[in-house]
């Protein structure tokens, strides 16, 4: 582990020192020391402040957005395919990137670790397990129970190969096998029961915009939901309303969507935002034959049509 | 206890066009239901509602000391467009008073040079006729306007006709580039001012216009030797209540709603520059 | 401020019979924005115009709702209306209060307020539209005929008479069509190649037509005035230039197979033309069957050739060229008759087709013009034909009349009796329809010329000692009938090509549920289409006979023609446009153009202290031709639909739901 | 002190819902928020959310109109003959926040009737913090798990029971209508003293004093850029904190009529400060950042008189990129030196 | 509900077909229930998913969306690209708990009067048996 963050150190410097960069986005130690944060660094002097980031790794594809160009990024496989995303919509040209991936064991949700265990003073990964150390002592976690929710689906836990510099040291997360279980779930309700839970989770959406911020896959110049004419969203956080917000965000990034999953680690509220990115995701592959709609391709599933599609309508 | 966001209705009385190009037209209002209606000091403003479109913060032109009440409004998004699309007879909503306005008072028998580029001549409208109106208690009164033509002059009835019969009053209009019904004095305001070169002595300055106009104003009655204290501008920001709550209008910890629009050179010093 | 006049058209009982108009005038009256209402009872009517006209300007209108019928009937009428009163044409929105209410409900309950809805929505939509300009494109005066028949001859001889040239596009090696195959013409049996050849060497010979026969259309691009046309030049193996038609070649070929001309009745070689009359008058090698291309072996022709114009080498030629108009003529076929098996067709081979008749009658068909039974070459003694075979059929068939069906038998059964005058005719037929100028006279004659007509349907024809037994029925005798007839011909339908799906996506037109091409509008607009550029000539429209076809063609060839007279065209301007404050320059709507109308263009801006360049999409008005596609592909809100924006689909939305 | 056994305290809300609007934290979903009584009550986690709320819902009507300017109008917004808002469960933090919100909505010329009506009979019922957790800074502010400031009724917990400690008349009112749920007997002292001695772990971090001061020359700070730079822009910060109360006023048009709403606005929302011409203010997240805490350190110490902040800690649970109260604070310390 | 509640429909139909099949349902004179109100636009491939919401959210019962039939769009394409949208796009509105009947989605060809005339009449009496909407509805 420390061999990947000592690799990555030097391969951010060089990247500064050979120029093939002016800003680079990486992780670096946040306010707790055991959580990461994201940082844009001006300077290869800077490069000693890089994290892997082992507990609460934000992604970074969207800083790449307003940084200065040639901009450099750390990857793992979730946030290049969120780097791929933004290239696939021009909102960033794969020439002005100078991208270094790691390989990923996954990262830790803290919001996972037992109550009991607060006062963290540091956190280690051990094998299979994570050691939380609090005032109390150390305390050994499964490594799978705490990871996040998007470490659980992950594509590959491996280096992602469309990259500057690759710097994976095998201990990459395997592929999480495809699970639409808890779509399936919600499928299986009837449509009333279906209407009450998701209302009552949107009742507690307060339209903060953080998922949408965060989603690499909505990098519009100014979303279209902020705009006065025409009101697509009306700014009354009112039931219709959030049944308007979450269908357009969500039909917005369908067939898009990376299946990061920082939309939903973002929500301050806790919505299950993931199961419905992932319904669009499962429909647009069963439907349309796409294998792993997450993975971002030249046209948009949306953007083509096959004229044999599924005919359902009469 | 009184609704604080809710208007009062307000019928529209009649409306004026005041420029050329038909982008500034003035209100005149009147409360529908008697208890709606308020009093007001010059500088002062308030929220204009057209119901189903929106509100915004408008300064009121007339002068308390005149019977109706009276905004003139450049049409610059979407509630001001809304507001140019009514006629008279139509119904506004009005709520209000909001703002310090003008300290009069203090300008007791002092010389009073008014300094105004477009549109910006309608707050400082309510304190001149404010003070015409009460003419025995201010000293000389100097006006300055100008606007990009001739067209885009407002209140041509007051800055031609009606003020310059007031007496120690003097009305001067520039523009910034004449046409061939033009004859008066051709140039920007602040240049004008400086070939102007009023007198600060017991004087206060109180200008309004858009922002590029105010900062060359504020060099140069300093150049003219104005003092911070005795210059005195209005501001403008987004507002949504007017009441200071929103949290939207502040500079600093000042609120353009409730602590401005009114200000001295000195106070605006003192703030952030974040205007 | 926005000011609507609503016009509430009574059109005679048609809408007041079923809606009180006068409640509808009076409720538009009370939509925000609506200044003026009034009703008319004909507002289509010049008195009906002139009333929005006086409106516009004495109540101040900038927006018109006409609230009548179907903005497809009348949108352009008004929107004219409007202009002559100097509004701007856009601003008018249509209510369809007619096909859309008083025609379809009869309850003035429901009915009423219905209308009252959709008056709102118009009124919602017009407060939210904009004054629209057209801008002109120019016109490559040059046009495009698919389908060389009499048709499509036609056509391009209208059109290159007035001047403008013509490219003529066959697939089969000869020009002359389906007509060329007919032996005589009703209602007044003159030869039909003597009227159609001289037509084909006219179309030949004309310096403003070029003739491209063995050729079909692969694919057509771009819009009215700049169609781009790739056409397949399919090799002939015969080099044009050089051929003599001294026609040796065919006479020594040794290899044949049916002839599609003669309906399979005769036979022709690999190397060959359709029929003497060809025109162009060469030669073509069928590399299907010619033994040259499929062992190798063979070349005869070419070494029988005197003139060296046998050239196997020949490859197909594609050809890509700009035309401003494309006519398609592209014909019909025949039905398949097949699918009738108790007339046997197919099993007994003395039941035969109208137009396998055609070439037995005609002087250059397998039979030399003499009526011999296929069986036997027996001259046949009874005929039996049977009418309506495919067409006015829904079980087997089609649902449709074929038209010319009813005049093409009365015309079989007089020249059978001219060319055999002691056979007898029978005609089963459902009904005898003879509209037309001396249709009926014609028939008549059929009748009186001993033509024995029997109304009902043949249940079933089997062979009996030589002979065929046409069972059947008389309805109007209610008996059984039963002919002992030699000879049975089929009144096969006129259906559309195969091909004609394929033809129309090319087109980019639309077409019937049996493949007949669709006109814009069937009263109005009946030759051109709703892809403007595109003009229908005969039976690819539908089934029609010959003067039809022609007068067709001719009124296809005079817009073509209209076209032409003008130097630009002024596009329709509801197209796409972009908001490019918003876009992101993703492009994903230029993926989803059916009309490659979106670009890419860069654009440079302030940003703050900076100049900065992005990149937004752009739409070619020219190539836009408004579908909207590109507006739900755009999830910035950055495109828009003039005519149909969000803001108007939006607020039609909300007014139909108050 | 009057107690309740924790099993009946589903029936005192119960029976408290039909003469109050009880507004408690409950589990939903994932989390447990802060929302109107529907018959569950979670009395252990702190919500996600602050009980603001209650005064200042995100989304309030002001008015329903009929008719048109063209046509004339007529307003309705009544807004009376509501049931009196019971906070059942604020923390500490939570309760010293709404005192702030009085000064912003109650004090000055211009008081909002909405707020005071709903302000006016409300009961505050505070638990003490047995376990705050690591997010948890309100001792930086003067505040602690048993602070009672803006309380009404003070609860201390113990394993089984809550005990009920009145402090102002409203409170005794409402303790006085449940005596019939309530135990009379027994002072939870060992409870009381696990509060005074409860340890707030970010406590050593998090520094205050004189940061308004030393705010007033930072206003140019390059600080504020470093900030900044891996803020998302979102609204979970303000929306979350139980002092933050921006909004905006709009309209919602149907036809011939419609309503006026009010709803939460966030400083740190791009168009927050956009003018119709176009102009922005803020135009970056730079300025919006600063902004934020400039209100929460600076200018809300100056206009109302103390920190807008009380330390609770849901900004920072609710960043995603930790940017948040207590990283400023440190951050801005460090920058301030 | 009262008995002679009448359901709202809102249909969306490409100007070239669907809305021409309704204009002969009105030429040939074929009746069929007041519940649908039509916005005309020019394809399919022009109804944004969202315009159905927005429908639900202001009121309406039920949400029909026409074009024409795969392979016969005027735009040759569009329709096909609306076929991808509303598969997932009902599909996904179904999982938010809205109920299947009160989207339709059909190709109605501008011969086709009879089919438009069967559609609304169907349409009507499934929504007419389900009731007014009420998910997803605002209430003012």
């Amino acid at each position: 582990m420390n061999d990947l963050r000592e690799q990555l150190k030097e391969a951010v410097a060089s990247a500064f020192s050979q120029g093939r960069v002016r800003s680079f986005v990486c992780l670096e130690r946040g306010f707790y020391p055991f959580a990461t944060m994201p940082a844009i660094l001006h300077s290869g002097s800077d490069a000693d402040r890089v994290e892997i980031g082992l507990a609460d790794a934000p992604l970074l594809a969207k800083y790449l957005l307003d940084m200065p160009k040639p901009a450099g990024i750390v990857v793992r496989s979730c946030d290049a395919l969120g780097v791929s995303r933004l290239i696939r919509d021009r909102r960033v040209k794969r020439e002005d990137l100078y991208i270094i991936s790691i390989s990923c064991p996954g990262v830790v949700d803290t919001a996972k670790i037992p109550m009991s265990m607060h006062r963290i003073t540091a956190l280690e990964k051990a094998g299979d397990a994570l050691i939380v150390h609090t005032a109390l002592g150390p305390t050994e976690l499964p490594w799978s129970s705490v990871l996040l929710d998007r470490c659980l689906a992950c594509v590959s836990g491996a280096a992602s190969t469309d990259a500057d510099v690759v710097l994976d040291d095998g201990r990459g997360k395997p592929p999480a096998p495809v699970d639409y279980s808890e779509i399936d779930e919600v499928e299986h309700m009837a449509p009333d029961e279906r209407y009450a839970m998701w209302e009552k989770e949107f009742a507690k959406c307060i339209r903060c915009f953080a998922c949408r911020n965060a989603c690499p896959a909505c990098s519009c110049r100014k979303c279209s939901l902020d705009l006065p004419e025409p009101e697509w969203l009306s700014r009354a956080v009112i039931l219709p309303e959030q049944f308007m917000f979450h269908f357009t965000r969500a039909y917005h990034v369908a067939g898009r969507c990376v299946g990061c999953g920082e939309c939903e680690r973002a929500c301050p509220v806790g919505l299950p935002l993931m199961k419905l990115n992932r319904k669009f995701t499962r429909d647009i592959e069963t439907l349309f034959g796409v294998d792993d709609a997450r993975i971002p391709r030249d046209v948009e599933v949306l953007g083509t049509f096959l004229p044999d599609d599924p005919e359902e309508f009469c | 206890m009184k609704a604080l966001l809710i208007p009062g209705l307000a019928r529209i009385e009649s409306v004026r066009d005041e420029t050329a190009a038909g982008d500034v037209k003035t209100f005149t209002v009147q409360f529908l239901d008697e208890k709606d209606r308020f009093d007001y000091m010059p500088g002062q403003c308030a929220m204009l509602s057209v119901i189903g479109v929106g509100e915004c913060m408008i300064s009121i032109t007339s002068s308390p000391t005149r019977d109706r009440m009276q905004f003139s409004v450049k049409k610059s998004g979407r509630v001001t467009s809304a507001l140019h699309e009514l006629e008279a007879g139509h119904t506004v909503g009005v709520r209000g008073p909001y703002g310090n306005g003008f300290a009069v008072n203090e300008w007791r028998n002092k010389r009073l040079l008014f300094i105004a580029g477009g549109i910006g001549l309608a707050p400082l409208r309510s304190a001149i006729n404010y003070c015409l109106d009460n003419r025995e208690d201010y000293g000389p009164i100097q006006i300055i306007y100008g606007a990009r033509s001739p067209g885009d002059l407002c209140f041509k009835d007051e800055i031609f006709k009606n003020w310059p019969g007031f007496p120690e009053t003097q009305v001067q209009v520039t523009v910034d580039k004449g046409d061939e019904s033009w004859n008066g004095p051709q140039g920007f305001v602040p240049s004008f001012l400086k070939e102007i070169a009023p007198s600060p002595d017991n004087a206060v300055a109180v200008t309004c216009g858009p922002p590029i106009m105010i900062k060359f104003v504020l060099q140069a009655l300093s150049e003219l030797g104005f003092g911070d204290e005795q210059v005195v501008t209005t501001l403008e920001l987004k507002m949504q209540c007017g009441v200071g709550k929103c949290g939207r209008c502040n500079i600093g910890h000042k609120y353009v709603c409730v602590d401005g629009p009114v200000f001295t050179l000195s106070q605006l010093r003192a703030l952030p520059a974040e205007y | 401020m926005i000011r609507v006049g609503v016009f509430v058209c009574w059109c005679g009982s048609n809408i007041a019979g079923t809606v009180d108009v006068g409640k509808v005038a009076e409720e538009a009256a009370r939509i925000p924005g609506v200044v003026h209402v009034e009703q008319n009872k004909y507002t289509c009517s010049d008195p009906g115009q002139d009333s929005i006209r006086k409106a516009i300007k004495e109540h101040r209108l900038d927006r018109v709702v006409v609230a009548a019928c179907s903005p497809r009937m009348h949108e352009n009428t008004f929107r004219k209306c409007a202009a002559s009163a100097g509004l701007n044409p856009y601003l008018v929105e249509m209510a369809n209060i007619r096909e859309h209410c008083s025609w379809v409900h009869s309850d003035m309950s429901v009915s009423t307020p219905k209308a009252v809805d959709i008056v709102r929505r118009a009124v919602a939509k017009v407060k939210r539209c904009v004054p629209l300009h057209p801008s002109t494109i120019p016109v490559e005066k040059r046009a495009l005929v698919i389908g060389g028949g009499i048709a499509g001859i036609q056509a391009a001889l209208d059109i290159a008479e007035a001047g403008y040239d013509v490219t003529v596009v066959e697939r089969e090696p000869t020009i002359g069509g389906r007509m060329a195959q007919l032996d005589k013409t009703f209602p007044t049996l003159d030869c039909s190649s003597c009227i159609l050849t001289p037509k084909m060497v006219d179309a030949a010979s004309h310096p403003g037509i070029r003739i491209l026969t063995y050729a079909e259309v692969e694919e057509i691009s771009g819009y009215v005035g700049n169609f781009e046309v790739r056409v397949r030049k399919r090799a002939r193996s015969v080099d044009e230039a050089r051929c003599t038609a001294c026609g040796i070649c065919i006479l020594k070929c040794p290899t044949s197979r049916d002839s599609e001309f003669n309906m399979g009745l005769g036979t022709r070689k690999a190397i060959y033309m359709p029929f003497p009359q060809a025109v162009p008058n060469k030669p073509t090698i069928d590399r299907e069957i010619c033994r040259h291309f499929t062992a190798g072996k063979c070349g005869i022709c070419q070494k029988v050739c005197p003139s060296g114009a046998v050239d196997f080498s020949q490859e197909d030629q594609v050809l890509t060229e700009k035309f401003g108009a494309v006519v398609a003529a592209t014909g019909a076929t025949q039905f398949s008759v097949e699918v009738y098996g108790e007339y046997g067709y197919g099993r007994y081979p003395d039941v035969i087709t109208g137009l396998e008749l055609e070439r037995l009658i005609s002087s250059t068909g397998p039979t030399d013009g003499k009526i011999r039974r296929p069986s036997d070459g027996k001259i046949p003694k009874t005929v039996v034909f049977i009418k309506c075979v495919g067409s006015r059929d829904e079980n087997k068939g089609y649902p449709y009349c074929s038209k010319a069906c009813c005049m093409y038998t009365a015309k079989h059964a007089i020249l059978l009796k001219e060319k055999i005058p002691s056979a007898s005719a029978y005609v089963f037929y459902m009904d005898v329809r003879a509209g037309g100028k001396d249709y009926e006279e014609f028939y008549k004659r059929s009748q009186e010329m001993g033509t024995r007509y029997v109304r009902g349907r043949v249940s079933r024809i089997y062979p009996l000692d030589g002979k065929l037994i046409v069972q059947g029925e008389d309805t109007l005798l209610g008996e059984r009938v039963e002919v002992e007839a030699d000879l049975v011909v089929l009144a096969a339908a006129m259906v559309p090509q195969p091909d004609a799906p394929e033809m129309a996506r090319k087109l980019g037109i639309s077409y019937n549920q049996y493949g007949f091409f669709s006109e814009a509008h069937p009263k109005l607009r009946p030759v051109e289409t709703n892809t403007a550029g595109v003009f229908l000539a005969g039976t690819c429209q539908g089934p029609k006979d010959i003067p039809e076809t022609v007068a067709q063609a001719s009124a296809a060839a005079a817009k073509v023609i209209s076209l032409f007279a003008k130097s630009e065209l002024s596009t329709n301007p509801n197209v796409a446009s972009v908001d490019e404050s918003l876009c992101s320059g993703c492009l994903w709507c230029s993926n989803v153009c059916p009309y490659k109308a979106i670009e890419e263009k860069i654009i440079t801006e302030r940003a703050g202290k900076e100049t900065v360049t992005r990149t937004v999409a752009s739409v070619n008005t020219g190539l836009c031709q408004g579908c909207g596609a590109c507006t739900v592909a755009c999830r910035d809100g950055a495109m828009n639909l003039l005519g149909f924006t969000n803001e108007q689909i939006l607020a039609e939305v909300e007014a139909l739901c108050l | 002190m009057l107690h309740i056994s924790k099993h009946n305290l589903l029936s005192l809300l119960t029976h408290a819902s039909s003469s109050w609007q009880v507004f408690c934290p409950s589990k939903q979903g994932s989390t447990v928020n802060f929302g109107w009584f529907e018959g569950t009550v979670d009395t252990v986690a702190i919500p996600v959310n602050s009980c603001k709320g209650a005064f200042l819902p995100q989304t309030e009507e002001l008015f329903t109109y009929r008719g048109t300017p063209e046509t004339g109008l007529s307003l309705t917004g009544g807004f009376d003959g509501q049931k009196p808002v019971l906070i059942f469960f604020a923390r500490p933090c939570d309760a010293r926040a709404l005192t702030l919100l009085d000064r912003v909505f109650l004090e000055g010329e211009y008081a909002d009737d909405r707020y005071r009506s709903r302000r006016a009979r409300s009961v505050v019922v505070t638990v003490g913090c047995k376990s705050p957790l690591d997010t948890c800074f309100c001792t930086a502010f003067g505040i602690g798990p048993d602070s009672k400031a803006g309380s009404d009724v003070f609860v201390y917990e113990d394993e089984t029971s809550l005990y009920f400690e009145p402090l102002t008349e409203g409170g005794a009112g409402f303790v006085a209508a449940h005596l019939a749920y309530l135990a009379e007997g027994g002072t939870p002292v060992s409870v009381m003293e696990e509060l005074r001695r409860a340890e707030l772990p970010l406590a050593g971090r998090i520094w205050v004093e004189g940061m308004a001061e030393m705010l007033d020359s930072m206003f140019d700070h390059p600080v504020w850029e470093k900030m900044s730079a891996r803020c998302r822009g979102c609204g979970a910060c303000t929306y979350l904190c139980p002092t933050c109360y921006c909004f905006s006023v709009f309209d919602a048009p149907r036809g011939t009529h419609g309503k006026r709403y009010r709803s939460w606005d966030s400083c740190q929302f791009s168009d927050f400060m956009l003018m119709a011409g176009g102009h922005n203010p803020r135009p970056t997240r730079k300025e919006r950042v600063r902004q934020r805490f400039m209100h929460k350190f600076n200018y809300g110490v100056k206009r109302q008189g103390d920190y807008l902040c009380v330390g609770c800690g849901r900004c920072i649970r609710a960043c995603s990129v930790g940017l948040h109260a207590a990283s400023a604070l440190f951050d801005l310390k460090e920058a301030g030196r | 509900m009262s008995l002679d509640w009448q359901p709202k429909i809102v249909g969306f139909t490409c100007n070239w077909c669907s809305y021409a099949g309704a204009d002969l349902a009105g030429t040939s004179r074929m009746s069929y229930p007041a519940s649908v109100r039509i916005i005309r636009v020019p394809c399919s491939g022009r109804i944004n998913p969202v315009f159905v919401i927005r429908a639900f959210q202001r009121g309406a019962d039920g949400v029909l969306v026409a074009g024409c039939h795969p392979g016969d769009c005027h735009y040759s394409t569009g329709n096909m690209y609306a076929r991808r949208r509303f598969l997932i796009a009902r599909r996904f509105m179904e999982y938010l708990g809205m109920d299947p009947a009160r989207l339709e989605i059909h190709w109605i060809s501008a011969s086709e009067g009879q089919k438009f005339q069967e559609v609304i009449k169907n349409m009507t009496d499934r929504i007419h048996a389900m009731g007014p909407n009420r998910k997803m509805r605002e209430i003012l």
